[in-house]
């Protein structure tokens, strides 16, 4: 059980990094999993060159979505906007670095939803995934 | 003599090690675990005698027919229902409920009617309703729980007025254990003329059942919550009632005979099954039903009474553990859901599964009802026949261990 | 090479003998036997994995419902779909149709609206739309079949009206045999506006399917005639279609929230499967599509034609038997149905059975169609990858002995 | 094979007793089974004294159907209707005297289900057999 959640989770989680809401900001977007309650909102402020100045995350949920929001928001800080565009569910993974579960996939995935969504400018999040995984 | 280590070598799936540690399976509330005569059933049916049923004039259909019946059978007079052909095979209690649903509540409602349903209910028991309240114009009234957890009887007797032609409610909560007054429920609907659909998916597998007693219209349940094959529910329902009742499904099997523009519906119970049914499934839940009956429901029941007050005592002295329902034993069933300080459900699980503690966490297909209690989630633990208190120990155990690791 | 005799020792069931003779199965039309690989896949499921899916944060939980959506996968790619999300599991082809039309049927269909099906049709694919045609106020009309048993192009093409909003037809008759030309069928239908359900019950597990070149709008088909468990269908649909469809079954595990006043559904396929579903009969039918996966279905239905075509030559010479439909093998499937003399049916069947000889009597859920051809019942030999020409002469050299019992 | 159907049966089905209607006649019941498409009639004339003075059976089917009827309509004559009452399903099985199967029982019994129908004025005989086997 200790091996678990490694201590870097459970670091995110105790000490969430980037929590908070933004103002200004350019991009904003919220969604819940109803299944466990688990809810995020990242909020971006994008500059003219497209480069994100800078990235939070609010909400509330388990260790896995909230540590996984947290390591996010340090990989957006200053990054552009394309290459957030390209980051995937692997990465996020590799961020974690313990396995994850069918049913914790999607704790594990609402930032990088949320993310997306946010970029894209979609509302219902069930779209992006429909598109995303036929296979 | 209920002997739970005899009761565990019956189940290949409990005889499992990871990193050393033996399963504990807690989530029987959710689907149960198999035992070897069922497994053995099924086997059989395939190697020796497997055939589609009721119009093959081969020895392999007849006993394929034959077996399927008899399981029929069987499991009608588990429930002591009057009739086998009271005895309708659906895939799972979510089906049966919605067989219910479609072919009386359609039929029968109309607007100003009123649907009475309670804030405890599996979605399984609620949704369909919502539905038939959409589509008929008919008003869904929803009674309360009182804070322990008991239906509130004064609240319900409160609501059944005249307009209420449909009452539709649990008879084990999933989520709080509680074990309703369904007689007594049952006596009261009745006295103002509303049917009534008891959803004993969760009372079926760990309570003698007797529909003559209780004298309620029609009862959903599964029967992989119950030892047998997933694939597999039925329901019961007073034979009054479906012979008026249209067909749900229809196809092959149901007919009496078909015509270009008509046709005529097969006797009870065949006109509710379209189709090749569950055949295996079903011979599987009478193995089931073989098993549990060689058990004695009274004594399952007393087993769990047991199990659960000790449980119920155990983990309520682990510090941060919130039980939900009553702490009564008696009222209720071994279904124990909680929450635990500030860790997450999702968090929780996949540190007891860590330890090879299976449990279920999220709001257990009831979220109005975790709503009303203002969460989001809760574990759960939930015990049948091969459970013991040794297990119960060790949930406790690894509570104390997440707490640590959570520095709760 | 496709190995008749290598596939046979994979069937538990086809070891067999009663009174030294083997058993020839003679009713895969009806419901197929299954090989050990599917026996096996159930078997390891129950003993070492089993659990609820979907909703498990433990080890078992997560493995089940893996093996569970791989299944899905396998399956949809079987038939080529585009996508997994457009492959619904359901209990047998009859659900999957019931699911058409109660969600699309009573959705779209009114009054002035045509639906049209054909005369061979099974009556899964033709009672429920004579439900939905009595509900909404549509037409039925029904397209013939030739003198030889072929579809009626010609009069199909005349029906062809643009009040037909749904066309719902067998891509194989399980009586006749007849193959339809189903790609032109659905192009036709498409012109005018209508969608088309393509009952594959016995076509997906004798021939290769590939929705998106035959481009219907939904294909329904049974796992138990397939090599798979009972207890475990398909219903294929679209996803531009069923994304729009309301659900059918309502309950656990289809939604995506719940509260006392309404619900939301879930995403595809789940909005379409309530409560706990066939899941050691899904995880089964996956195992039988890599089993005929590993045949290829092309040698399948090259092993079909073959052993057909020797049936209808060795049958036909058969003193007073009548064969029903094509006498082309390339036109039809492996259901050969008949008639000898003045021998009814059930008593021919019953002679058969006596000679350890398997097949099936009466009007194999078509009776329209045998009141058509002016019979009330026929006999029916059915072929799959284990059958072989030795045993074609048992049935006939059995029919020979059946007529001088009876003295024809 | 041979044994199956035994010779008496054979008999019974190729030279049936007792096959007509019967003018006049005081019960007539006719039913037919559509799944095989059997079909039998059964006519009655009863005197006064409640005896079953002729009876005839009409219709087609398979063999087991026309066998049975035959050998129904051997016992009837000269039966009085009560007795005629308490023919079971177990005495139409020892008349026939082979194994019969589920299937084949509608066969076997559809002649007996006739003549009950016809002598409790039973238009629908599955309400009758609704009754009589809850178990
Ligand atoms: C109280 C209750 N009702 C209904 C159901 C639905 O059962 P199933 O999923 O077998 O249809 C369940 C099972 O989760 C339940 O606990
Ligand atoms: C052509 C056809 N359609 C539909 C069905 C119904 O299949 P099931 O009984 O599995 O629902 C059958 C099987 O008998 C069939 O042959």
């Amino acid at each position: 059980m200790d091996d678990l959640y490694r201590e870097n989770i459970l670091d995110h989680y105790r000490n969430p990094r980037f929590k908070g809401v933004l103002e200004p900001h350019t991009h904003r977007h919220k969604e819940h999993n109803p299944v466990c309650g688990d809810e995020i909102q990242i909020d971006l402020l994008v500059n003219d060159d497209g480069i994100i100045e800078k990235a939070t995350f609010s909400g509330h949920g388990c260790a896995i979505s909230q540590a996984s929001a947290s390591m996010l928001m340090e990989q957006l800080q200053g990054m552009s906007l394309e290459d957030a565009k390209k980051i995937s569910k692997e990465d996020i993974l590799e961020n974690l670095g313990i396995p994850i579960g069918p049913v914790r996939m999607k704790c594990a995935l609402l930032s990088l939803k949320v993310l997306k969504a946010g970029i894209y400018g979609l509302d219902q999040l069930s779209d992006l995934e429909d598109e995303e995984d036929d296979w | 003599m209920f002997d739970v280590d005899a009761i565990r070598r019956d189940f290949p799936v409990l005889q499992q090690q990871t990193n050393g540690k033996p399963l504990v399976y807690l989530d029987s509330g959710a689907s149960s675990q198999k035992p070897q005569s069922v497994i053995d059933a099924v086997d059989a049916c395939y190697r020796e005698y497997y055939a589609n049923v009721h119009r093959g004039i081969y020895d392999l259909s007849e006993k394929a027919s034959d077996e399927f019946e008899k399981a029929r059978k069987k499991i009608a007079r588990f429930i002591n229902a009057k009739s086998w052909r009271e005895l309708i095979f659906t895939r799972n209690a979510t089906e049966s409920l919605n067989l219910v649903a479609y072919s009386w509540g359609l039929e029968n409602l109309h607007r100003g009617d009123t649907i009475l349903v309670t804030d405890m209910e599996h979605h399984a028991n609620l949704v369909p309703w919502q539905q038939v309240a959409r589509r008929t114009g008919a008003k869904l009234a929803i009674a309360p729980t009182t804070a322990d957890g008991l239906l509130d009887m004064a609240a319900y007797k409160s609501m059944l007025n005249p307009s209420v032609k449909l009452v539709a409610f649990t008879l084990m909560s999933n989520v709080l254990g509680t074990i309703t007054p369904a007689r007594e429920m049952i006596a009261l609907a009745h006295e103002i003329g509303a049917i009534t659909v008891v959803d004993g998916a969760q009372s079926v597998p760990h309570l003698p059942t007797d529909v003559q007693a209780l004298d309620c219209d029609f009862l959903a349940f599964s029967g992989h919550k119950m030892l047998a094959p997933s694939g597999i529910g039925a329901l019961w329902g007073r034979k009054s009632l479906l012979a008026e009742m249209p067909p749900f499904l229809t196809g092959g099997d149901m007919i009496k005979e078909v015509h270009f523009d008509h046709a005529e519906w097969n006797q009870l119970p065949w006109k509710f099954e379209a189709g090749t049914p569950a055949i295996v499934q079903a011979i599987g839940m009478g193995a089931a039903v073989d098993y549990l009956n060689a058990l004695g429901m009274d004594a399952v029941r007393q087993h769990e009474i047991e199990l659960t007050g000790y449980a119920l005592d155990r983990l309520s002295r682990v510090e941060g553990v919130k039980i939900l329902g009553t702490m009564n034993p008696e009222l209720r069933g071994g279904a124990v859901a909680f929450t635990f300080g500030d860790i997450h459900p999702h968090d929780l699980a996949s540190m007891l599964n860590a330890e090879n503690i299976a449990i279920r966490a999220g709001h257990h297909c009831a979220q109005p009802l975790h709503d009303k209690l203002g969460i989001s989630a809760s574990a759960r633990a939930s015990f049948y026949i091969y459970n013991k208190p040794e297990e119960v120990d060790r949930l406790a155990e690894s509570l104390d261990k997440a707490r640590q690791v959570f520095s709760l």
